[in-house]
């Protein structure tokens, strides 16, 4: 197995995804002839052209919607939002447009969109720029969302998403771009709604996902070397949400830390939270720690915007108040 | 136009008229639920642009879709079974009066979102594109839905992409109690020229025109010319919908309206060019009546939803 | 006191603020001629004329940018989503314009603007129109976001929100606009962030806001016959969310259940539940339920949205699982 | 137009150039952080318009916000601070290179979501027409912000409702990699009328030129006109932000536009009309240079924000 970013995992699924399957294509702001604002279609646009490699004008609504209409009419679009924070624009179209017309048509129709976005702050890119908004789209019924941790994930959820019959948002942290980790060479495919142990240990279960994860398994190295032992789960999907790993984890180690990269305040830990006293009551010993960003618009200034975001001492310093 | 093409485009408009009336009666006696915007005043639309569609065209709309759902060939009684909530409508009975959809006839449903489903239709035509067929997406809106971004970003989409849509503007002069003029800073045909189209303003309550206009525009798109922007003059003599307090237009505004409606210009047509007599014509208000009612009966007999159903269907995975 | 409809309390909160205040003024769809699409700004074109009473084209992003643009420039602006649906069209206005830009430009500016949106279930109007998406707004720091479920508390929140020199949206429930209840002539506030136990008892706490407010207290009415005094604590404000009351609640009942007309999954609930145990983690006895709306898109039917819906069944089964 | 003011614009232009340059080095050096897009190329639009405004006119921008700040007057030591996310910058380091504002000149800023400012500038027009003051707003944005839903509904809102806004294009050819022609389906020009405004196309590299139009267009506006639209022609010399590959374009354009840089225009009017000759040109340069040292300086030694600042400012009701 060769050792690639999670940048490459996911252009890698993409292009053996196009070659797969012919109605597989992909639109988006700059995705063509600059070769993706993240580079993550860089020579797309020589190797499959302007039929299937589609740069669009500076228009979200449309992009949601078109890629949609695209889907119910038998393509299988990869729409590619230059950031999750330009989805906000598309909001309407992914969660009242794609995510609903199979339901409310009474099942005529389908729409196996994937829509693509980079989301994340830390980067320095100010308030409006900065959003890790996963639990606004999360809430919705019939849509998808997924939003990897690992290039193995990546990959494999993306081949999901493209292959799956139902609208998928897929959300990419683009700090992570740059991670690398093990990627088979062989095609497989990643389950979507399956959580998964990234790392064992008997002490506490911490639960994240994309950032958060490695975010996470930082904090359970350090952890370890102090006689801590963190078992990791990934959600991988937000939804559906499988808490099926988190609750065994969670029933052995009676302790729990959810770690997101989102604002606390209704984010995805509070539904963790609930769910884990409601599935497996018995089992708390200690509060449910959350771990996660600040409830303030992020600034510019990079000192600040550290101050907001998780990072392996927060972590670490949930767990200790707890085991 | 021969004879049969006029008396069967006599006989859908009356068809959605009577429909629509009925329907309006059914939603008075707690039938129907949900908001009901009827289509009366504007059924030459539906019918003569649909009449000019060829099979693989498409077809989507607003909320205001029964016309459409009728024009396309939707079984009726399907249609109205879907007004009543039963399982036997099209959409079973999940979507309502402003979710009707037969996508088995490439009508890809009412959409209640202002100008929600323009997008959609820039997707649909995109796949037809893409699959180098010949085939176009009629693509309606109101006069107010030209006002939303979704209205821009789709029709500037379509002229780059130089995609197969018929963009049919249906001017009824309102959208809900705003004139267009206190909606729009431009006339509605100024806009078409923003995304690179010419555009045309024709009679929206003559079928026969609606018809010629769409057929030349369709077939402009088959000629590969682009999408192109029709607006279509009309009123809806009903409020915006059921409970419209109707205190933005005058009593004598809608009455000079009624001297254009569509089924009476099609009626003098009819007559004048002696295509049928009055006895033939009142033969088909007969005929319709009879499937009205039979399609009110079967759709009042018709079960409801299964429980289940709520929690199916929500994926196509599940 | 005069017993009057919520819709009402509304109406007569927006009159007498633009009547004391002339830089109120308010703009949406059909605000103006046709008097409101639920009849709340019935008669007001007439008293205030064009320019404080501004019909719109139907342009949700304009409408919450423009909105929110007078704000900053000295006005303040009441403008009225014609459901709350539409307002997730101009989220980005509302999240990451009218929201941030004090924050974002270090306070050199204000945003002062009111976003009234009805919204809810229950009245047949399908997937796409029935939204109760009130948790999503609710997640981003820089707006407020209340939701009354009273007629008093209507105008009193009406009135501090227009007075708040923060964005406010605040949501009203549609089905609550008959709902009556007493409403003092003189001028009063309900001040912004502070929950109030509505209804007062010693074997469980409901928690509970807008529509799932009256659902509780009927709920409670009903358990009371059977024995079961029940406390309904309404939150009042999302954001700023106080859980004062609600804690001080559950420390005497030790059992609590969140009522919300919103989906369960990533709701308001959920985080309500993580607070609750976060900080009153000693007093829990029995796993916090949530009572909210199934995750399926509403359907038209009314059968089978009302079986989608919360109701006041749905809460007592949830108590009587706990007490 | 007189020696003081030709003079004056060259120092604005050059000092919005150097600060541009002197911030690629910074951000080369680690010492700015995000996104950075550099205004070189684009000078005469911001100090052309800026300077035929009046005082109680307002400034509306994009990102792409450096030049208006300098050009509106904003302290250049504040500008350059808050692009160190220092506690001294315009925005109190929290905005950053795309979030600079000085509203007590009535500058509200630059805004990263394209299109995104069009509404606001809309609000803020709608404030003084409310108040019934002569005040306008100079709202810029991009070729590529054109396309956007946002400036549909802004446009329409402006011409329904006849705010004084003037809505200026500054079409540098490109929206990132995307050219006017890739992402338009119409001539920018054209869209105006669609709004129910005439709109004109100008030389956006000729000040004089700039100057001109926008107090014509001003002046329209304030005898009762309504919203009026112009489109600079214009070009970025540099990527788009830092770090473009520039695989969209070929040197050789690049090249060809320099030859229209607005600097050099202005330079050769300057010393054709015998203005200011070239050593009192080098002089203004030397200036310049020593007012930017300055502010980099400045905001080199200024002081991190307090780590309280985070928390503070999220409400103006804490
Ligand atoms: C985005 C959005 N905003 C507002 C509404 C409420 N609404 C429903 S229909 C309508 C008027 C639409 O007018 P027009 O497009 O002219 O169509 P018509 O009803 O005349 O057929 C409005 C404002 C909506 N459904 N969607
Ligand atoms: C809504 C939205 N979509 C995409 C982006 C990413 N983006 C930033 S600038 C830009 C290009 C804008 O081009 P133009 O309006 O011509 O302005 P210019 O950069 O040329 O000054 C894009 C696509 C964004 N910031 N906001
Ligand atoms: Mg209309
Ligand atoms: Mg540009």
């Amino acid at each position: 197995m060769a050792r690639i970013t999670l940048r490459q995992a996911i252009s890698d699924a993409l292009r053996e995804e196009m070659q797969r399957d012919e109605n597989v294509f992909i639109m988006g702001e700059e995705v063509g002839v600059w070769g993706g604002t993240y580079a993550v279609t860089r020579g797309f646009h020589d190797e499959f052209g302007d039929k299937r490699v589609r740069d669009t004008p500076i228009s979200e609504m449309v992009i949601g919607g078109a890629a949609a209409g695209a889907a119910m009419n038998g393509l299988r679009p990869v729409a590619e939002f230059m950031t999750i924070n330009f989805a906000m624009l598309a909001l309407d179209q992914i969660v009242n447009h794609a995510a609903k017309v199979h339901y409310m048509f009474g099942g005529q129709m389908k729409a196996p969109v994937v829509y693509r976005a980079p989301g994340g702050g830390g980067r320095q890119l100010g308030a409006t720029h900065s959003h890790t908004p996963d639990v606004i789209f999360a809430h919705f019924p019939g849509l998808t969302v997924v939003s990897p941790g690992t290039p193995y994930d990546a990959k494999g959820l993306l081949k999901s998403a493209i292959r799956s019959d139902d609208p998928v948002l897929f959300i990419e942290h683009a700090t992570l771009y740059q991670l690398r980790g093990e990627v088979p060479e062989e095609d497989y495919t990643v389950p979507i709604g399956v959580s998964e142990v990234k790392r064992e240990g008997s002490d506490v279960t911490i639960i994240s996902y994309a950032q958060g994860l490695q975010v996470s398994l930082e904090a359970a190295e350090q952890l370890a070397k102090e006689g801590v032992e963190a078992e990791v789960v990934d959600l991988r999907s937000l939804r559906p949400l499988d808490m099926g790993p988190a609750l065994e984890s969670f029933k052995k180690t009676f302790r729990a830390v959810v770690v997101e990269e989102g604002h606390r305040g209704y984010g995805i830990g509070a539904e963790i939270v609930a769910r884990l006293q409601e599935e497996a009551f018995d089992y708390i010993d200690a509060p449910i720690k959350r771990v996660a960003q600040d409830e303030t618009p992020l600034p510019y200034s990079q000192e600040l915007e550290q101050m907001a975001l998780i990072n392996p001492d927060k972590v670490i310093a949930a767990v200790k108040e707890i085991v | 136009m021969d004879k049969e093409t006029l008396l069967d485009w006599y006989r859908q408009m009356v068809l959605i008229r009577r429909f629509e009336q009925r329907s309006a009666e059914l939603y008075q006696q707690g039938k129907i639920g949900g908001f009901l915007h009827l289509y009366i005043g504007q059924e030459a639309i539906a019918v003569g642009s649909i009449a000019a569609k060829a099979e693989g065209d498409h077809v989507i709309t607003a909320y205001r879709d029964h016309g459409h759902a009728i024009a396309v060939g939707a079984d009726l009684n399907a249609v109205m079974a879907e007004l009543l909530g039963k399982q036997t409508g099209v959409s079973m009975g999940k979507g309502g009066s402003m979710h009707l959809a037969d996508v088995s006839r490439r009508y890809w449903g009412g959409y209640a979102v202002v100008g929600g489903h323009l997008p959609l239709a820039t997707g649909i035509a995109l796949a037809e594109q893409y699959r180098e067929t010949e085939n176009a997406v009629l693509c309606y809106m109101g006069d107010g839905a030209t006002n939303i971004g979704y209205f821009h970003e789709s029709l500037n989409l379509a002229g780059v992409w130089q995609l197969p849509v018929l963009w049919i503007i249906e001017n009824n002069n309102y959208g809900m109690g705003t004139s267009v003029d206190r909606a729009s800073a431009a006339p509605i045909l100024d806009k078409a020229k923003a995304y690179g189209m010419n555009g045309e303003q024709i009679d929206g309550m003559n079928v026969m025109e609606v018809y010629e206009t769409t057929q030349d525009c369709l077939q402009k798109i088959r000629d590969g010319e682009g999408p192109q922007f029709v607006e279509m003059i009309t009123y809806r003599y009903e409020g915006h919908s059921m409970g419209d307090p109707l205190r933005y237009r005058t009593k004598e505004e809608v009455e000079k309206w009624r001297e254009d409606d569509p089924i009476g210009v099609l009626e003098r047509h009819i007559l004048d060019e002696k295509a049928a007599d009055q006895e033939a014509l009142e033969a088909i208000d007969g005929e319709v009546e009879e499937r009205i009612e039979a399609a009110v009966q079967f759709a009042e007999e018709s079960p409801l939803p299964e429980p289940e159903a709520l929690y199916s269907g929500i994926y196509v995975e599940a």
